[in-house]
């Protein structure tokens, strides 16, 4: 599942396998000791070193299901980065004031696999930041209604522990992660469970016989939660009066100024991220950003939802 | 770290490949092997072991534990193994604590046998009291007290004498009226049960160095290795577990005869060990 | 839009009193207070000192940002504050003049009501200021809210805001003096002080209220900047 | 508030300017030279301020912004106060509060050669001039004039060092001679090395007079010339009164 | 709109309501039947695929069954400071899991031995002598457990250093076995491995036939020793094959 053959094709098509290794070798020493100037050549040509125009984004895949072991899961490609999301779905006690709700905590890492930056025992300076910024925009986005994970009001809620990996880092973390996290709230399924006479939830296995379920199922059978105006973004780089969305690592590093746009269902938004930088986002620039967000979170829909009616047919 | 000029290690390795050890040992021969139990006075039991300059102390407590839901009719053991700066200055601070967890989990290993509990050296079904309520916890604290290789070897005999130096007070358990009410537990002050020491293994471990093994290495000598394998086997004469040290490879015909090598050697270890043992005691009665 | 009465009687542009003192501490290279109503933060600056951290730009000047709570340890939340005031403030200094060193600028919350971001990004830029840490220009940041009518207000209080339905926290460049004409100082048609440095927006809204949010935020930072230089005058004035 | 007066460059000097001003604009200038001192850079074809401070000007054609830090960047010709670190084979490494350390040559001194070298103390004060100062790399500093005379160059002993700001060193060092040092000077002898990097060394013959005198001119750093010379006459008739 | 954050509650993962757990001992008489259907002899299908992590300089994904491992290297790069001159080059392991990688949520963080075990399967098989003063890092993350972890995790780095380009004698296969009463299982679940009365683990340089690393867990006896590591190795062997043929395709495929 984690195996495309497209993208082995795509590896092998990099220039630096081609014949010529003389004058690539040129280019290649160029680009590592003038890194700005190498690209400032391709926008002026209107191209990016990936043959991308400015505003595409990278080949985006979602895989559903990626890991048996948690009640949701998926994994999401945005070029290389790549992001795996997993919900484990556990009981609590809801408190006082919201008994009728449940909870998700959701934490990004970023494991030392996805980036020669981060290393053992060290953990990114990012990681926590992106964190913070996928539980914002979830949770204020309104996706999903927590009452719908309570169990028995006052008694007992789930709390769903969403978990994002970033297995490769390479610029637009925050897209891929939240992408990810969208796919695997849709692939969730919630267990079947009931109140047991020790006053604890237990799990009912699907051959048990049906006499146990007047016991007090909470939840007769599995079901998905329901999903309402799903959040997606788009990140880029501005650079003079180039936008460049969908950056790479070696983009995000090369020009500093990052702005991410996050947009829901009905084009409301949801969050406009610009970290400081070195250029000054003018408000045409960010109407530019915002309408590149709205043709890319329509991709992102057709992509999810194929993926949603690929795991249907299955 | 053994620094050695080349003519010393050649030295260390001709005199093995002809049987003819540095200290005028053979290659399957132990370095003398003294025992002293009961060093400890407020541990249940403990032992200390000294093997040429390599001397160790073992320790267990004993203290009453709830057993694990997993394995209701099980006691549990723990084992862990400190270095003691005394044995090298480089072991002040955080620097034994590679070796310290590399030693612990290789006693564990060797003594405690699969999940299960199944072909543990020490009988951990003897250790409950009532099941799924009371068990025993065992605390194996062994400490380097002075390093020259064949640490593991010393500290499994240490292991080994300080459980049979181990007494447990035996416990009574008042009859409780219900099944789930915690039951009531009275540990005896005097009467005192002996810890059955037959199915605990001793530890082999044969260093390779060139293309011969040898028992019982030094720190000079361990530094010629190029690995070694540390067999545990008990008095049946079965394996319960075996670790590899050392990243060059060995051909898998060596280690089968390795085993055997280390089986054989294992009833002249356990035969010496246990009459240390009992010259111990009976020493320590004395006193 | 009907006019919204605000608890302490403002009117929905008007700031809360500002108040900024500088060089407060006598250890800091470069310290400064900012209160804004009962928010206060305080800001000190270290440095430059040398040699950068390790995955930074030894080329460059390296800008760390070291979050203090009113209480507590630090959370996810300090964390991202740290990142968003670093690459704010990392933009408007001149990292090439000092490359390979570090400058530290640490933020103590004295206290918080409200607008608590935008109140340590105009302190720490008054302690920049006040080390003699050279900059591109200044910044001024700000905090809108909108309620669920669509009413906007600036500056809020820590109530304001739980209240609100959304939020965007933004900085903008100073309005600066300039010899050359107007004209010629334009960015594009716009104003440099127009562009957005950062922005940080918290809950959903309308593309239109952002814009309307940008607009009123624009506005407050030319009346913030005017402040901040009247405030930097009358210090030096008591200098000399 | 949003008006943006097109001001002449003369409007500005002696005004506070802040970062992002901009002071001169080349491009409706014809071919003139000029010079820029500290806090000022040239950005494409104008000239902007990147520190907050007063716009001084000097004729003919010399710009600079002043201002006072707690900080030093060195900068060629000063003369500073510096503090020996550590002593390596041909440097001393000396703190002169600046970004990273500056390197004191060991033949820096005049008719310095291998066979004599000083032998200096860490923690010794010396009295140096800047002779190399760019950005990336530690300054270099020398204990001779340009002429390589030991002018009044070299180790400062006894006394007492204090540190102030930069702006507090100017002040001392401007002249005609600043109020507080003119009217200590009539009172009592002493020596004084001010260093531009916010360093000021005082000796005299008598302990009682270097604390005077420093704490006079720690005093002076925020008054006007009338407030220091009522300062310095109030503390005479202070301890006046007390000795006698 | 501004998100209360409450201390996060305590919470437990439901369990089912039966357990029902097979008493396997010794002397009984009834035989193992493996969850998954297979027979004692047979592995688990083996996949690998190289390139997993582009940001790395090597690396490989691996999938045995439900077990799934990334494992990325870096390097040789430069060792950290504080470390001394060294003539030869540092091997550095670390082995993480994630959370949702074990059945209850975050139970990985037990196996803190995984990455000095990983460490020594490795080090005889690299040639350290072709990178000195430097460090090749090797780090490995677990997504899902589903049994015999480390043996996936060592045969997977060594497909991962390979596609490092870094120098080794031979690739390591790792394989491992189960004894649950008196039946030997290769390549365990984890359900098997929970039961298992005793472990042994083998992992090889199939080509020049060298054990790197054994381990034994329990109480064996030397015919069961000897018929577990035939097994081992003869497993290994066909492995190395599968992993063989993973670098393989790659380098064929980047020649059309």
């Amino acid at each position: 599942m984690f195996c495309g053959k497209e993208d082995k094709l795509e590896t092998m098509e990099l220039p630096n396998d081609s014949g010529d290794l003389g004058s690539e070798m040129e280019v290649d020493a160029f680009r590592r000791l003038f890194p700005l100037r190498f690209y400032e050549r391709h926008l002026a040509e209107s191209i990016r070193p990936d043959a991308r125009p400015l505003s595409r984004a990278r080949d985006t895949t979602v895989a559903l299901g990626a890991v048996a072991s948690a009640n949701g899961s998926a994994l999401a490609k945005i070029g290389s980065t790549t992001m795996l999301a997993a919900i484990k779905m556990e009981v609590m006690t809801p408190s006082v004031e919201l008994p009728d709700e449940g909870c998700i905590a959701i934490e990004f890492h970023m494991p030392p696999i996805c980036s020669p930056l981060v290393r053992p025992g060290r953990p990114a300076e990012v990681a926590p930041v992106v964190s913070k910024q996928l539980s914002d925009t979830i949770l204020s986005s309104g996706m999903i209604n927590l009452k719908e994970l309570s169990l028995v009001s006052g008694k007992a809620a789930w709390m769903a522990y969403l978990d994002i990996y970033c297995l490769d880092a390479d610029g637009a973390l925050f897209d891929a992660a939240l992408l990810s996290a969208v796919a695997a709230f849709s692939h969730l399924q919630i267990p079947v469970v009931s109140l047991n006479d020790d006053g604890k939830i237990v799990m009912l296995s699907e051959e048990q016989d049906d006499g146990n379920l007047d016991k007090g199922a909470v939840n007769k059978e599995k079901r998905k939660i329901a999903l309402s105006s799903i959040p997606f973004s788009l990140t880029c780089v501005l650079h003079k009066n180039y936008i460049l969305a969908d950056p790479t690592a070696e983009e995000e590093s090369i020009m500093e100024t990052v702005v991410t746009v996050v947009l829901d269902s009905s084009n409301q938004l949801v969050s406009l991220y610009k970290p400081g930088g070195p250029v000054l986002a003018r408000t045409s620039v960010l109407q530019d950003c915002v309408a590149l967000t709205r043709q890319r979170i329509k991709e992102l829909q057709n992509i999810l939802d194929e993926a949603i009616s690929g795991m249907e047919v299955d | 770290m053994v620094g050695l000029s080349v003519g010393e290690k050649r030295f260390i390795q001709g005199g093995i490949a002809q049987d003819l050890r540095s200290d005028g040992r053979k290659r399957l021969t132990y370095r003398p092997i003294y025992v002293e139990t009961g060093v400890i006075p407020q541990a249940n039991g403990s032992a200390r072991v000294k093997m040429g300059a390599t001397d160790v102390i073992a320790c267990v407590k004993a203290e009453l534990g709830r057993p694990s839901p997993l394995q209701p009719d099980k006691g549990k053991v723990a084992i862990f193994v400190d270095c003691s700066p005394t044995a090298e200055p480089t072991f002040e601070g955080r620097g034994a604590e590679e070796l310290s967890a590399e030693l612990s989990v290789a006693l564990q290993r060797c003594l405690l046998g699969g999940r299960s509990g199944a072909g543990a050296g020490i009988d951990l079904s003897s250790l409950v009291i009532t099941e799924g309520k009371v068990c025993w916890d065992l605390y194996i604290d062994g400490l380097v007290v002075s390093s020259d290789g064949n640490l593991l070897d010393a500290l499994g005999a240490a292991i080994m004498a300080a459980l049979s130096n181990t007494g447990i007070p035996r416990v009574l358990v008042a009859a409780s009226a219900s099944p789930d009410e915690e039951p009531e537990v009275d540990i005896s002050d005097e009467e005192y049960l002996q810890f059955d020491t037959s199915g605990v293994p001793v530890i082999v471990t044969l260093t390779k160095v060139g293309r011969h093994y040898i028992v019982d290495a030094t720190s000079e000598e361990e530094s010629q290795m190029s690995s070694a394998v540390s067999i545990s086997i008990n008095r049946q004469g079965h394996i319960c577990g075996l670790t590899k040290r050392g990243g060059a490879g060995l051909d898998p015909s060596i280690i089968v005869d390795m085993i055997s090598v280390a089986k054989h050697v294992s009833e002249q270890l356990m035969n010496k060990l246990d009459s240390e043992i009992s010259a111990a005691e009976a020493d320590e009665d004395e006193l | 839009m009907g006019e919204m009465v605000r608890e302490d009687g403002r009117t929905a542009n008007q700031l809360r009193p500002l108040n900024c003192s500088r060089n407060i501490l006598n250890r800091a290279h470069g310290s400064a207070r900012w209160r804004q109503g009962d928010t206060e933060v305080l800001a000190a600056v270290y440095g430059p000192k040398a040699g950068t951290k390790k995955n930074e730009n030894p080329e460059k000047a390296c800008i760390e940002v070291i979050w203090k709570p009113q209480s507590g340890q630090i959370g996810k939340l300090e964390k991202e504050y740290e990142m968003i005031m670093k690459k704010t403030l990392q933009s408007i200094c001149i990292l090439t003049v000092n490359p390979n060193t570090t400058t530290s600028i640490v933020v103590q919350v004295v206290h918080d009501d409200g607008a608590l971001l935008p109140c340590a990004v105009n302190a720490a830029c008054a302690a920049l200021v006040d080390a003699g840490i050279p900059m591109k220009h200044l910044a001024v940041a700000i905090c809108c809210c909108l309620a669920e009518s669509g009413y906007l207000i600036l500056d809020p209080t820590k109530l304001e805001e739980q209240n609100m339905k959304s939020l965007a926290y933004l900085v903008f460049p100073n309005s600066t003096t300039s010899v050359c004409t107007e004209e010629a100082s334009l960015v594009d048609g716009e104003p440099m002080e127009h562009g957005i440095i950062t922005s940080v927006t918290h809950g959903v809204m309308l593309v239109d209220n952002y814009l309307h949010c940008l607009e009123r935020g624009r506005a407050a930072s030319a009346k913030l900047s005017d402040f901040l230089r009247k405030s930097l005058k009358s210090q030096l004035q008591s200098d000399s | 508030m949003e008006e943006k007066l097109s001001v002449s460059p003369a409007s500005l000097v002696d005004q506070l300017v802040v970062p992002g001003d901009v002071i001169l604009d080349l491009s409706s200038m014809a071919n003139q030279t000029i010079k820029l001192g500290g806090g000022l850079r040239q950005d494409g074809d104008v000239i902007s301020v990147i520190k907050a401070g007063k716009l001084r000007f000097s004729k003919p054609n010399k710009y600079w912004v002043e201002s006072s830090h707690k900080r030093y960047v060195p900068s060629v010709e000063d003369h500073v106060l510096g503090i020996v670190v550590d002593c390596k084979a041909d440097n001393f490494l000396v703190d002169i509060k600046g970004p990273s350390l500056a390197f004191l040559p060991v033949l820096a001194f005049e008719g310095g050669t291998r066979r004599n070298i000083p032998k200096f103390q860490v923690g010794a004060l010396l009295y140096v001039r800047v002779v190399k100062a760019n950005p990336s790399m530690n300054p270099e500093l020398s204990c001779t004039d340009a002429s390589g005379k030991a002018a009044e160059f070299g180790l400062l002993k006894d006394g007492y060092m204090f540190e102030s700001s930069t702006g507090l060193s100017r002040m001392l060092l401007s002249s005609p001679t600043c109020p507080v040092l003119e009217d200590l000077g009539k009172k009592l002898s002493f020596e004084i090395a001010v260093g531009l990097n916010g360093r000021v060394w005082v000796n005299a013959d008598s302990p009682s007079s270097i604390v005077i005198v420093a704490k006079a001119i720690m005093n002076s750093e925020f008054l006007s010339a009338a407030q220091q010379r009522i300062m310095v006459k109030k503390l005479f008739d202070k301890i006046q009164s007390s000795t006698v | 709109m501004t998100t209360k954050h409450s201390a996060v509650p305590t919470t437990y993962s439901p369990s089912p309501t039966s357990r029902s757990k097979p008493s396997v001992s010794k002397d009984s008489i009834v035989d193992w039947v493996r969850p998954d259907g297979r027979g004692y002899r047979q592995c688990r299908p083996a996949f690998f695929r190289t390139g997993a992590v582009n940001a790395a300089s090597g690396s490989a994904y691996a999938e045995f069954g439900n077990t799934k491992v990334i494992v990325s290297v870096f390097g040789p790069r430069e060792s950290k400071k504080a470390m001394m001159y060294s003539d030869v080059g540092r091997l550095n392991c670390n082995v993480g899991f994630t959370t949702f990688a074990t059945p209850i949520r975050g139970q990985g963080s037990d196996h803190k031995e995984f990455s000095s075990l990983l460490h020594k399967a490795l080090e005889g098989a690299i040639i350290l002598e072709t990178f000195p003063k430097t460090t090749v890092d090797v780090f490995a993350l677990v997504l899902e457990s589903g049994g015999s972890d480390l043996p996936v995790i060592i045969s997977c780095a060594s497909v991962a250093l390979a596609d490092a380009g870094i120098m080794m004698y031979d690739l390591v296969a790792a394989v491992s076995m189960s004894c649950l009463g008196k039946n030997l299982v290769i390549d365990p679940i984890t359900e098997e491995e929970s039961y298992q009365d005793g472990s042994l683990m083998i992992t090889c340089m199939p080509s020049r036939y060298e054990v790197t690393q054994l381990t034994v867990i329990g109480e064996w006896s030397t015919p069961e020793i000897n018929e577990a590591m035939e097994l081992c190795l003869d497993a290994c062997s066909k492995l190395a094959e599968i992993m063989r043929s993973s670098l393989k395709e790659v380098v064929s495929g980047s020649q059309e």
